[in-house]
């Protein structure tokens, strides 16, 4: 390991130790679980994800007649109905948002079920294959014309066609990922709308349609000047395993996706969460996609001086339960963040000590950087500056991914002129301070040695009590981010449920099948 | 009278500096039209320093522009600067003027998940060492979070008799703030509330004006500490003989 | 037609920052103040995002407004993009068109000391890997350099008969260089050499419509390249037949 | 010494010894040289510093009676004219400026000529005395509210009165020290203008009184603020000597004074430039100036990448001379800028690198080092942006002053709001990266290491050569900055004269008494 820092070898292991242990039970709450968005997931792999007149979902429909069979697994009566009814699955799509009952049919043999889910996962695992087959191809062919780090921008307009403007002109600009925000508060919805939509606020609402849309105007803006751009979205709130699903489908690239960002910051049931999660993961890790964590969600509410341990001890949770899903490192964007107070006498120096110490500790995940957002204020010029430096730190520490900090973020959603001033800085700065990095070394014994062991230390000490007291009474006591959640509180938790003996879900078959016994190929 | 305008380097010379994006690909033809555009808006001799290409159809400019509009300074209202009265004078005042603990509650309404503002005002803790409504000894404060429908925040606050109820309003894209306070105060005029109630907005889009305009007392905007809001509530409070 | 407007985020919603300096102390009546001029100077929706004291007389401001302003794109003139000839175009046009060397005079004039605009036209080394005239082998070069009365100019231009004269001038406060340039222009005159002189001229404050106000053929601003002057002055040279 | 850089002492001190060798026959010719600005610089040191009603100085109008007398001094016309007459300094000066002869008296013995001036000399040197004692006392009273580096800004209206606005204004930001930027060409005026002025073009002429209504506003606005104001104007171009003697009677606090920036960039006569600039160098010297020299401007005509050594080079003559001068390091404000082109990758580690190399090379003096100006453009956020890192380069490298970098530099002189962001950008920089520079180690053998010793090593090549040409035919051949100016060529020249036997100047006796003899009290 790179010892730049001089950091000690052991406590870094001792915080996986601690990781493993608060995961242990996490897991095996996860293998006897399901919820109805893991069925909703399963069924929209199967092909049902069409809407009624009134625009709900089908999948939706489906789970709503299939309320009490959900501990058996939804799976085998989409499947039972294909079998009985001889439909294709647009068919019974249809049929479905028509008011056709699943259930209604009665099943067929065990056998029959598993032919036809045989036949199904192999045909949707083509798609899924192809797309990371496209994916891997184009960033190999065009890997000279990347940025590193990957410079990722948002697109947030509410209008799925306005977005499709600003992300070309990203593309044209040099930026390297492309996020559409969602709507505020899609991720309290239960359901993924349906369609193309025009109508958000503070970001665009998360449709396969919309995956669609975007993907296209991606690949062809990336044509152009030679690049393959990433799209992003979120695999978070109550429909996460449904929106990996269509993001593995449409073949986005990145997903938030984070362990306990529901449960603290929107109070979604942490049961719900964390088996949703896994689920989520599970399908990412197949696809190929990258997931970014939340961990700069921490410091938005808490203080980034203060807290900043939280963020490795979230790291690192969220690290042990991605490994628990099948996900290796090279997919698991950890996320962190540049939110000290710039008025902080050397806060640039805890800064860089914080960004090289959660490089050093996670070597080879594409770890994702968080630009300033809580200290940004209406003085545009002056976070114009704080970018800069934040654009400095993340080139000198090596980060693979960052997110870049815009102007006017105490303002409004990005203009397109903002991107673009955004995009020239980080650029600017890439370059110009190319090898600071390597150039130079991090005195022994001084600030920046001194607080990364500080923030490694808090972390271990803060790992121990998470351990000690479980991680569900932690967050119930508001450990993480001073946020109270008691287990069986926040939305979403009625949406759980214990497997019963014969629960049957062929996808979770074939991932674990792929993720866990080399099945993949 | 007194004639304002911008100040460059020169009293009244007016200048000012201003970025925009045209819908044009960049070149001569859209730096003309830039030009052509400030002087419409009615600004003179605007110079356009810096145009780029957004991308094909799209280009950024940087102009500096002079503008010959004077207003009068003089029928400008708005305080000069606003006396506040301190954590200590503030409880002080409860204790002698209003003769009880007031009741305020607050919350982040409708979709909005933006606490860190409200709980600055709220919070015990509070914000850039103020402390916030829970630590008045005189105050009793009840921040509800994030999220908290209208009909939520009016039961509650008629079920503790609020004083004051505070609400914060942080995401503004295509003005769904303006949506959400409007439906507040119409419920509280619908239950006969708003007489008693004094109605605070929030936020760093909120201005004094916007909010007075959308019904409420006041409102408040970037920069707000508890002791602004507490200093507000208690005056208003006396000048209405509440007690 | 073709209606103009800014974009911020979605197309016509006409958004602009700016920023300026009002010679008022920072105080929310400045602030009230900040929003009635920019209305009176006719934008709407405008926000304070930011204010601060420059100290107790003067307040700086930051702020996002809309325009209703519509301009009409297509009554707009100007070149959608110029064509220019390259180095060896432009001297391959001057042997068959016109058939002799040009003679090229350009100097810094008044006190204006900056050099480099005109180095990076004329110079042989030239600027950002473009040549400069004197490279040009059917060119003849002259730099007269920084500070050159505009007697000077006219005087050697007329000695070694120059086909174009090239002036610069970056110094543009208190309007020094239209004063400059239009005494220039007024000495070429009163000398009867406008006429078979091409009279150009150029700097970061230039552009092709100023310079055409005061009597000069065309002006260049910022990014300007010997191949831009010289394909202007080959080409007009060939459109007045000289030879 | 430090060697962080890990430079190579011995080339060092080639490079000095160089230098030496540079500047003894530059020594030479000063001391057998006058001129008439040195004459007329002496004349208002004694009083003569009125104007008649054109607003021709009464310092020009005497010179242009003696012009025949230079080679003796015009010390001794003067004080003889006070001898005679018996009229003060003050009456004399309004005769002259009604047109009484100097000379026309003829002179007496020299007894009372040397009592004359004792006594003349006696009185203002206790003016420069209590200025120098005021500044000291004020900045020790005030130490702990300067920054590091101090803060430099300039105002530039062309109106004093407009001008006193903006110096408040940055004083209440926290500026530590204010230039008045002099008009376009007041270089080139062979006298200086008099009275409160109105009208200039990029910046206010440089008059006595305006010094004095600066010096005062200043005075009160850091009275307020409990801060010492430092102001700065120009002791240069054809009346470098007079600005330096008004500058060091009216209390200013730094001047900008090179040894061959008027010889390259305003085409002054080479030996016109060094025999005043020594003259004013003593002077100021005397009065505790800080001179600013003016290295800065080589690379905005040249390219700093490539011709980075000859800053070096010229600093290293500049000290050379200074020292000749009498002139401490403390009080030589070395000048060197962060002009390179943003573009060249890596190029903040060479502006690293030759930024730590100049101060090592000089750790005494109190560098003063320019901001990006070249390579601003009319983007004010990437101009912001550049800003942002030459404050930290600042900072990091431990520069004692710095001109701090306009947003707008490409498009007008400052705006009020423009020097406010400077301000803020560099207080935040300052702040928040305070221990960078200390908290770091370049790398042996890295980018910056090598980079510092090439500057090194180009620079000594450089100085062989120029030792080996002499200085004169140096300039001659175009070897600094790639202008050529000849020995007999410039403005100015019929303005210096070869001192005659009997030359005698008061002034200059008392400065050399003072500086090498010990006199200084
Ligand atoms: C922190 C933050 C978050 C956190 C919120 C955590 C939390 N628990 O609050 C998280 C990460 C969850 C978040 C999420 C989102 N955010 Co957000 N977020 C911010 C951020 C960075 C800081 C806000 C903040 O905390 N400021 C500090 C506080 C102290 O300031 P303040 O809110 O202005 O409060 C002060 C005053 O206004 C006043 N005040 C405020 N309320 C009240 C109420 C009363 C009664 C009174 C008297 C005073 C008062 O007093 C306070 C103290 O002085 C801002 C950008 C920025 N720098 O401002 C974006 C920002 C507000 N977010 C934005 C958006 C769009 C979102 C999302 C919708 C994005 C998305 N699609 O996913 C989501 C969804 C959130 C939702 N549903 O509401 C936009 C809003 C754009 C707009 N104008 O509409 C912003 C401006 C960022 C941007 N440029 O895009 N966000
Ligand atoms: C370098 C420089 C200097 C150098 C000049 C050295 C030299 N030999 O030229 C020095 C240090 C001597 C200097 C001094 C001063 N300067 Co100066 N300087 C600059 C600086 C930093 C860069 C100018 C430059 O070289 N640009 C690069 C060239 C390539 O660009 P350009 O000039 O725009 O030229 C291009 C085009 O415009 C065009 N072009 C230009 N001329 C012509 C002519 C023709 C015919 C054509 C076709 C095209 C053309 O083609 C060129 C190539 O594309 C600018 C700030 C800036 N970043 O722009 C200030 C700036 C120009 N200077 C300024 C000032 C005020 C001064 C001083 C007056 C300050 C003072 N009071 O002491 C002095 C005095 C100079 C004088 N008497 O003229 C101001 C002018 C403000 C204004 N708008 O009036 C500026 C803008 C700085 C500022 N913000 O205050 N300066
Ligand atoms: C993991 C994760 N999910 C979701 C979001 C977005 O918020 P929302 O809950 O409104 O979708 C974020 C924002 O940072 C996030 O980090
Ligand atoms: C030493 C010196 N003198 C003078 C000046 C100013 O120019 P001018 O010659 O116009 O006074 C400079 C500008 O940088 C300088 O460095």
């Amino acid at each position: 390991m790179n010892t730049r820092l001089g950091l000690n070898e052991d406590r870094i292991q001792r915080a996986r130790s601690l990781a493993e242990e608060i995961a242990h039970p996490v897991r095996s709450y996860i293998e006897r679980h399901t919820t109805v968005s893991v069925e909703r997931a399963t069924l929209r792999l199967f092909g049902l994800d069409g809407c009624d007149e009134e625009g709900t979902p089908t999948a939706n429909l489906a789970l709503h007649q299939l309320r009490d069979k959900v501990p058996h697994g939804a799976a085998r009566y989409l499947l039972g109905a294909l079998v009985k009814t001889g439909m294709t699955v647009e068919e019974l799509d249809r049929a479905v948002a028509e008011g056709f009952d699943l259930a209604a049919q009665g099943l067929p043999d065990q056998g029959a079920l598993e032919a036809k889910a045989a036949e199904l996962v192999a045909r949707v695992r083509h798609t899924l294959d192809t797309n990371r087959e496209y994916r891997l191809q184009k960033i190999d062919q065009h890997r000279e014309r990347e940025h590193s780090p990957l410079l990722y921008v948002i697109v947030a307009t509410g209008n799925i066609y306005e977005d499709v403007k600003q992300a070309r002109a990203v593309v044209y600009q040099g930026a390297d990922i492309v996020a559409v925000i969602r709507t505020t508060a899609q991720s309290l919805l239960d359901y993924v709308p349906h369609g193309a939509t025009t109508e958000g606020f503070g970001g665009t609402y998360a449709t396969r349609e919309n995956f669609r849309i975007m993907r296209k105007a991606l690949d062809e803006a990336g044509e152009k000047v030679g690049r393959y751009i990433r799209l992003v979205n979120y695999a978070s709130g109550l429909c996460m395993p449904e929106i990996a699903a269509l993001g593995a489908l449409e073949r986005l690239d990145m997903m938030l996706n984070d362990s306990m960002y529901g449960i603290l910051f929107r109070d979604i049931n942490m049961y719900r969460t964390l088996v949703d999660q896994h689920f989520s993961r599970m399908v990412s890790a197949y696809a190929d996609i990258v997931i970014n964590t939340g961990e700069d969600n921490y410091l938005t509410t808490s203080d980034a001086y203060e807290k900043g341990y939280t963020v490795l001890a979230s790291e690192l949770i969220n690290e042990r339960l991605a490994f628990d899903a099948g996900m290796p490192s090279r997919l698991q964007g950890l996320g962190h963040a540049f939110e000290m107070d710039p008025a902080i006498e050397n806060g640039f120096l805890y800064e860089l000590a914080q960004a090289a110490l959660i490089r050093e500790v996670f070597p080879s995940c594409p770890l994702k950087y968080m630009p300033p957002t809580k200290h940004m204020t209406g003085n545009i010029f002056a976070g114009y500056a704080l970018n800069t430096l934040f654009n400095l730190v993340a080139r000198m520490t090596g980060q693979e991914i960052i997110l870049l900090g815009m102007l006017t973020e105490a303002i409004h959603t990005p203009f397109m002129q903002d991107r673009f001033l955004a995009i020239q800085n980080a650029l600017y700065v890439f370059k110009n301070a190319a090898s600071l990095g390597e150039d130079i070394s991090f005195r022994e014994n001084g600030i920046i040695r001194r607080r990364a062991a500080e923030v490694l230390d808090k972390t271990v000490e803060f790992l121990e009590i998470v351990a000690g007291k479980g991680i569900f009474e932690s967050i119930n006591q508001g450990l993480f981010a001073d946020i109270k959640r008691s287990p069986s509180g926040g939305k979403g938790f009625d949406g759980v449920y214990e497997k019963a003996p014969d629960y049957w879900n062929p996808w979770e078959n074939m991932l674990k099948e792929a993720l866990f016994k080399g099945g993949k190929k | 009278m007194n004639a304002l305008k911008p100040y460059g380097d020169t009293l009244n010379d007016g200048r000012m500096q201003l970025s925009f994006t045209l819908p044009v690909p960049c070149s001569p033809r859209a730096r003309e039209a830039a030009l052509q555009y400030l002087r419409k808006v009615g600004l003179t001799d605007p110079q356009v320093v810096y145009s780029e290409a957004l991308d094909e159809g799209f280009t950024f400019f940087v102009v500096y522009a002079t503008s010959d509009a004077v207003i009068d300074y003089d029928t400008v209202k708005g305080a000069e600067k606003i006396e506040y009265m301190s954590f200590d004078e503030i409880n002080e005042f409860i204790k002698e003027k209003i003769g009880r603990k007031i009741v305020v509650v607050g919350a982040c309404t409708g979709f909005d998940a933006h606490t860190v503002g409200i709980d600055a005002i709220m919070n015990m803790k509070g914000y850039n060492h103020h402390f916030g409504l829970e630590r008045y000894p005189m105050v009793e404060a009840y921040n509800l979070g994030a999220q908290v429908p209208n009909e939520a925040l009016l039961d509650f606050a008629r079920e503790v008799s609020a004083d004051a109820v505070l609400v914060s309003q942080v995401v503004t894209q295509k003005d769904v703030h303006i949506d959400n306070l409007t439906e507040l105060v119409e419920l509280f005029e619908a239950e006969n509330l708003r007489d008693r109630t004094i109605l605070i907005a929030g936020g760093p889009r909120i201005s004094d004006r916007l909010a007075m305009e959308l019904g409420y007392d006041t409102g408040f905007g970037p920069g707000t500490y508890a002791e602004h809001v507490a200093t507000f509530i208690v005056r208003k409070m006396a000048e209405r003989g509440i007690s």
